[in-house]
């Protein structure tokens, strides 16, 4: 209420659904950076990738005069007009993860999925340099921002690489579904070059994706096959360090967390932000993933 | 349901009132209402209840149409996604140049065929309403996705079409999906209480052999309640297109089970022959009223599910209170 | 004689109804004890209270000089007491073997079904009361009279002291309830005491020693048989002398046939039926259970229609494919189950009783109810068919047999039929309430409606009808005019080389004449 | 499932298969394996077969407990988020320091308190079991994610820990989930055959009020099934931790559906009554030929619900060309 928000500020951090990891560690950036400055986050969302739920929740944000809404848009165009109408009750509005640039949200804090997916891409390239067959792993077909990942993905690769039928494969978010499907690619594929995994759902389940990708372990250690995934969560690190994945690109949850919580707070005291925070892409290789396993620890 | 008699058992007010199927949900609103008044000052807005009848009048309108199966002893787990399937074709056939009617049209059309199939595998081939609504279901949704590809589609029509007006408009101040979920309410509430059709629903859920031995087509109702299921998932979905200014083809996913909920805390029975509009208007202000309430409320976010469980539970255990369910053992 | 058991001020009430009140009586040990009543007397209530189905509100029971009191069912057949209910209590996803030892299934290993222990004892309990029906038969798939003996089979597996039956017979014909006599004369033989409730008289009077009338949920008197007669039996139940209906001769003046069926078939359950129905004539139709009466009525109804023959109505040829069509067509039909079949027990008295009439547009325009119309027409019916219910709000479900069989018959009058096929019409049906859906079926045909009414009730059938067809096996055996009309001719043309091949539960082949006199 | 007679209709095997009920979902699978073995080179290889014996062990596992909640009339939607439930407090049990085993039966605690909770109000507040078992569906998902928060939860053993054999072995090449399945299939089979429970769980369907007045414990009975479905989705919860080792909230998310799927192509009775483990256990089978098989087709990934449904929709028609539907009308 109004009392409230006079002693401590309140700032919702919006996700796009709730239980996913990823959101989880921005709000925990989120809790860190409010505590910090002696704010409160509300970390609020809808339970299903739901538009519509998410703009009643933001609705329901404004009705409560929270000091300012940073929200991962479902999807950019709908979430338009209540951006537009939060602002108009003089409530500072940015987006994170995935923006809304056509919205009039103020600015958005971290990596655009699109371009996190061409980084992605890239280094799939790079490690096929001769091209060959893939297949793209993802959550749910119709998710705007794995979407954007795999679209990012495959402008970078060139013509010599052909996606195989049935791609993209859906595992529903789920890990097990998602070790499920990488049996199948790999029994219908066998001479399958890569795949791309929009989000890390299978290596969450380490021990069994080992044992689905056993028959192509050794290529995969010789640089023969390569496996490309989204995030740098512990267990894909570790996966990575074993050789069962060649490259993990992540993006920063919790620096988007705390970037939002920073850019409201100055947004909700008068300031300015910039238009555009980048928080950054990890590209794991080998190379690098002893670095990333001591921080995780 | 059954008509007036002047001359006897004219009942006083308040025992009729007490008496009827809804007092149990409307107190359990009003409770709710009062609660959140108190402990979330915001809440009793005008604003905030433009907003909240705005939110649950889409789920409002699918509830009418599944009450109408329920009330036939039937159930449609598709709505959710014929809901998004016709979002999603009115939105690609707009967006492939057709003319705003024509689009929506067409899309209601194609809702109204998956709930003709659900209501032929239902009555001539006999299969229990459970299983041709949960294939479709599952094929309504991979439809969307087949025409979406997973995209958004969006910019279908110009930033000031009139179409928008459906779902983000406002007549008198009121949002006009509200406004239209009233109408419809008022529309099926007269035909289920008033009409020959409506009755003969009722006989069909009560006891669907002797309605058919009194002559009534049964068949022929049991599968227009599914189409009527389906083409009001589609208006819901047009609207939220509408109100949305895009569509995406995961629009009114899990939906069915709010609108089944709704239906139940409405105190409609699973079982058939049971049911009112009222009941399932208020069951769905109830589950919008709560939603609301937890987010002004600043409750946990991750808790939410066990209070809006809690309250579905709680809303059906009152209903039996009043019904006096222990009595009668 | 000694005193078996002794009712000592029993009282039950239910939300809105006294059910018993202070109702004391003693039932002597080896008798076969009636209880009569109306409908809704509490003979019913009273039973479930003797059996542990429900416990009173006040008052005791003392069983073999023991204070009783029940915990449950189990509990009462563990101490004697076995009840068949007035509805069937079986489950027809199940064998007949597992229904009889439903809650007592011999065990073997402690949890598991002693399957072929329990196949025999059934076969033997089977046998025993002269049935030969097969233990592992689906008992879905047995007729209502083989489920009946099912019923009472199961009740017989606890050697009980003390047998309730509740109305066994009012499914029955009496061919099949004369099956049920020689069982219950067996027992009786055996030692055991039976509490037997039927409303119809000469039952009554043939088999049992003693009755107990009930009225109101009170006592009314105690009495043996042998000291009294039908009418004061009658007299006691309804608190008032009663006319008897009489034989009314038919005027003999030919009306112009109404219904016209030749040659009706559907291959399996009747054949070749052909038969005239006059204008306001009432024409019998009697048989054993299983002549396929039923089916035929319903075959002539559209559900389903039959497979061969034609149907003229007035002199003209029509085709009926649904209930829907002879509904329009001005054929109406009273089926024989009338919870299953008739009514919808959650709705309201009212709207059950407008729902077809309303299909035909009677009192709605542009498809909505006009409601002044509507409760013009139940209050028409109401008041004309002496309906007695608190208001016509009340559910269907909640009144006596007897109300909700005129419901039923007020329904299909709504719709002005030419033709009203009755099957069944008093099936549960008090003695009062009989005489006025005679005297009702009578005033109907006077009014010019032909009815054809299937009844499993001899006198009845004799009562009613102005003339009798007969089925046998599907097929029509004969037809008897009014003047040669007896119990003896119905039952020669109906029972002649009964069982049949094909039938399931063929019961062992038995005469009219001859169960009477092993009876 | 009536005995054989040894003295009178003695039936040729012929006829007995023809007349069994899962004749006709038996051949509907034989069809779809023989096809898949054709078109999709892949699908009858050793491999394949162990990878689809793994994977529909999970959803099979459940769907015996949701056989034993329909057989006694009853339905339960809360499987997939007990599943879930059961599955992150084993884990977060562990986590904290918990031994396997106190965790693992803890979880099942928990998931038998769920299901005890949907018994009692089935039986006790007599509500139509939709009701409580969709409340805690949503109660159940949302302590789920009050526990983890979002976060997944890993690390919780070494990573040579017995436990994860549970899920990830294998005896003799078998792997485990699927041992375990059949062996609990066999029980599940035997229980309802031969013991005085299941035939009386079968009575309960058939006509709950003959049950209750011949004496059964009918409370009691509904009761006990729904703690069973509860715990065998516990079960499902904990096995798949053990396989992924690591637990996340949406586990076994939407899982309600598959398993009721599953159930009702296995012949599966709505109303009650009817159903065999057999049955169910040939649905669990062909829901995941299916997925496997569109896959190995190299299905277009979008259009896999449609075939999803329509199998559902024709496995039941099958069953019910089988049973003769038509001819009874
Ligand atoms: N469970 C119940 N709840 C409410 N009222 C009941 C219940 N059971 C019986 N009654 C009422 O109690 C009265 C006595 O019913 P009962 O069934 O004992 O009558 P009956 O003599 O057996 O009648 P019939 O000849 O029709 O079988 C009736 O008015 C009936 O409506
Ligand atoms: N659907 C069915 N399946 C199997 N048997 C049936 C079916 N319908 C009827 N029957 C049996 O067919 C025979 C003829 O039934 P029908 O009801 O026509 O006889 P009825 O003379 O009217 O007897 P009742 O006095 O019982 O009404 C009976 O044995 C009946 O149980
Ligand atoms: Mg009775
Ligand atoms: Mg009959």
């Amino acid at each position: 209420g109004h009392a409230q928000a006079a002693e401590k500020k309140v700032f919702a951090l919006v996700p796009k659904a709730l239980g996913v990891p990823f959101y989880a560690d921005a709000e925990t950036g989120c809790e860190a950076e409010a505590a910090k400055i002696g704010a409160t986050c509300l970390f609020t969302g809808p339970a299903q990738l739901d538009d519509a739920a998410q703009i009643s929740i933001i609705r329901d944000l404004i009705t409560r005069h929270v000091a300012g809404i940073s929200v991962a848009p479902n999807n950019p165009d709908s979430i338009k007009n209540v951006i537009a109408a939060a602002l108009k009750k003089g409530i500072p509005v940015i987006t994170f993860d995935s923006d809304s640039p056509t919205s009039k949200r103020i600015a958005f804090v971290g990596t655009n999925n699109e371009s996190a997916g061409a980084t992605a891409g890239e280094e799939f390239a790079k490690a096929l340099p001769n091209g060959g067959t893939y297949a793209v792993l993802t959550g749910g077909l119709s998710a705007q921002n794995l979407n954007d990942r795999i679209a990012g993905f495959k402008s970078k690769l060139g013509p010599n690489f052909k996606e195989v039928t049935g791609s993209p494969y859906a595992c529903d978010d789920d890990s097990n579904k998602g070790v499920q499907v990488i049996q199948d690619i790999l029994a219908k594929n066998p001479k399958l070059d890569g795949i791309f995994y929009s989000g890390g759902w299978p290596m969450f389940a380490p021990a069994a994706y080992a044992k689905a990708l056993k028959n192509r372990a050794a290529d995969l250690k010789a640089g023969k096959f390569v496996v490309v995934s989204f995030d740098t969560l512990t267990p894909q690190l570790k996966l990575l360090k074993e050789g069962l994945a060649t490259v993990l690109v992540g993006q920063r949850p919790y620096a988007m967390g705390t970037g939002s919580i920073d850019e409201l707070n100055t947004l909700s005291n008068g300031g300015t932000v910039p238009k555009i925070t980048d928080t950054g892409t990890d590209v794991v290789t080998s190379a690098n993933v002893d670095s990333f396993l001591a921080k995780a620890k | 349901m059954s008509g007036a008699t002047e001359d006897q058992g004219r009942r006083s007010f308040v025992s009729r009132a007490l008496r009827s199927r809804e007092t149990g949900i409307i107190l359990a609103l009003i409770i709710m209402v009062i609660g959140l008044s108190v402990f979330a000052p915001d809440f009793a807005t005008p604003d905030n209840f433009l907003n909240d009848s705005r939110n649950f009048s889409f789920v409002g309108i699918v509830v009418l149409g599944q009450a109408m199966v329920m009330i036939t002893g039937g159930i449609d787990l598709s709505v959710g996604s014929v809901w998004g399937l016709s979002a999603v074709s009115s939105a690609a056939l707009m967006n492939a140049g057709m003319g705003t009617i024509p689009a929506c049209v067409l899309a209601l059309l194609i809702a109204a065929a998956f709930g003709l199939f659900n209501g032929l595998c239902v009555t001539k081939l006999r299969m229990p309403p459970f299983v041709p609504t949960l294939a479709t279901m599952s094929i309504a949704r991979a439809l969307a996705l087949v025409i979406t590809r997973g995209h958004s589609i969006d910019g279908f029509r110009p930033d000031d079409s009139p179409f928008f007006n459906l779902g983000g408009g406002a007549i008198f101040g009121l949002p006009n999906p509200f406004i239209i979920f009233v109408v419809l309410s008022v529309i099926a509430s007269l035909v289920l209480s008033r009409s020959v059709y409506g009755r003969q629903l009722y006989a069909v859920g009560g006891n669907e052999r002797a309605a058919r031995l009194t002559g009534l087509e049964v068949d022929r109702l049991k599968i227009s309640v599914y189409v009527i299921s389906a083409v009001l998932a589609g208006v819901a979905g047009i609207i939220e297109v509408s109100y949305l200014s895009s569509a995406i083809s995961n629009q009114g996913l899990g939906k069915e089970l709010s609108v089944i909920a709704a239906a139940v805390i409405g105190g409609t029975n699973l079982t058939g022959g049971e049911g009112t509009i009222l009941g399932v208007f208020i069951g769905a202000v109830i589950l919008e009223v709560l939603r609301n309430g937890l987010v002004l409320l600043g409750t946990d976010a991750y808790w939410q599910g066990v209070f809006v469980g809690s309250v579905i539970v709680l809303a059906v255990f009152i209903d039996q209170v009043r019904k006096g369910f222990w009595r009668t053992r | 004689m000694t005193v078996l058991l002794s009712v000592q001020s029993i009282s039950k009430g239910f939300p809105g109804v006294q059910a018993l009140r202070d109702v004391t009586f003693e039932v002597e040990t080896g008798t076969v004890h009636a209880i009569m009543g109306e409908n809704g007397a509490g003979k019913s209530t009273l039973m479930q209270v003797i059996a542990g189905a429900l416990k009173p509100d006040s008052g005791r029971l003392i069983f073999d000089g023991e204070p009783l009191t029940l915990s449950g069912t189990r509990d009462a057949a563990a101490k004697g007491i076995s009840i068949v209910f007035q509805e069937l209590m079986l489950a027809g996803n199940l064998s007949v073997a597992e229904n009889v030892f439903l809650g007592v299934e011999p065990r073997a290993a402690g949890v598991l079904v002693a399957r072929a222990e329990m196949r025999t004892r059934t076969k033997a309990a089977l046998a025993r009361m002269g049935i030969a029906i097969d233990p592992d038969q689906r008992l879905g798939e047995l007729t209502i009279a083989q489920q009946q003996l099912i019923e009472i089979c199961k009740s017989l597996v606890h050697d009980p002291r003390l047998l309730i039956l509740d109305e066994p017979t009012s499914s029955l014909s009496e061919a099949d309830a004369l099956v049920l006599f020689r069982v219950v004369h067996d027992l009786k033989a055996n030692g055991v005491t039976i509490l037997y409730i039927s409303h119809r008289m000469r039952e009554v009077f043939e088999n049992c020693d003693t009755v107990t009338v009930l009225r109101d949920g009170r006592h009314v008197r105690t009495v043996r048989l042998a000291e009294t007669d039908q009418d004061e039996v009658v007299r006691l139940m309804v608190g008032r002398d009663l006319a008897g209906v009489q034989r009314v001769r038919p005027t003999g003046a030919e009306r112009p046939i109404v219904l016209s069926v030749r040659d009706l078939g559907d291959d399996k359950r009747y054949n070749g039926i052909s038969f005239d129905l006059r204008e306001g004539e009432i024409v019998g139709l009697a048989g054993l259970i299983g002549a396929g009466r039923s089916e035929l009525a319903l075959g002539i109804f559209g559900a389903p229609p039959p497979r061969h023959g034609s149907i003229t109505l007035d002199g003209k040829a029509i085709t009926i494919g649904k209930p829907g069509d002879a509904m329009r067509m001005g054929i109406g039909m009273v089926p024989e189950d009338r919870k299953q079949q008739g009514l919808v027990l959650g709705l309201g008295v009212g709207t059950n009783l407008t729902l077809s009439a309303m299909g035909l547009g009677h009192i709605s325009s542009l498809g909505f109810v006009r409601p002044g119309d509507e409760s013009r027409m139940i209050r028409g019916y109401v008041d004309r068919f002496r309906i007695k219910t608190p208001s016509v709000e009340q559910l269907v479900g909640l009144l006596s047999g007897g109300n909700q069989q005129k419901v039923v018959l007020a329904k299909w009058l709504a719709t002005k039929p030419r033709v009203l096929i009755v099957d069944e019409p008093t099936r549960g049906v008090d003695v009062g309430t009989k005489a006025e859906i005679y005297t009702l079926m009578r005033e109907l045909a006077h009014d010019g409606l032909a009815l054809l009414v299937i009844s499993s009730d001899l006198p009845e059938v004799l009562t009613i009808s102005d003339r009798i067809l007969v089925m046998r096996g599907g097929v029509l055996a004969g037809e008897i005019p009014f003047d040669e009309a007896s119990e003896e001719r119905i039952m020669a043309l109906a029972a002649l080389e009964h069982a049949e091949p094909g039938d399931p539960g063929a019961k062992p082949p038995m005469t009219y004449g001859e169960a009477e006199a092993r009876s």
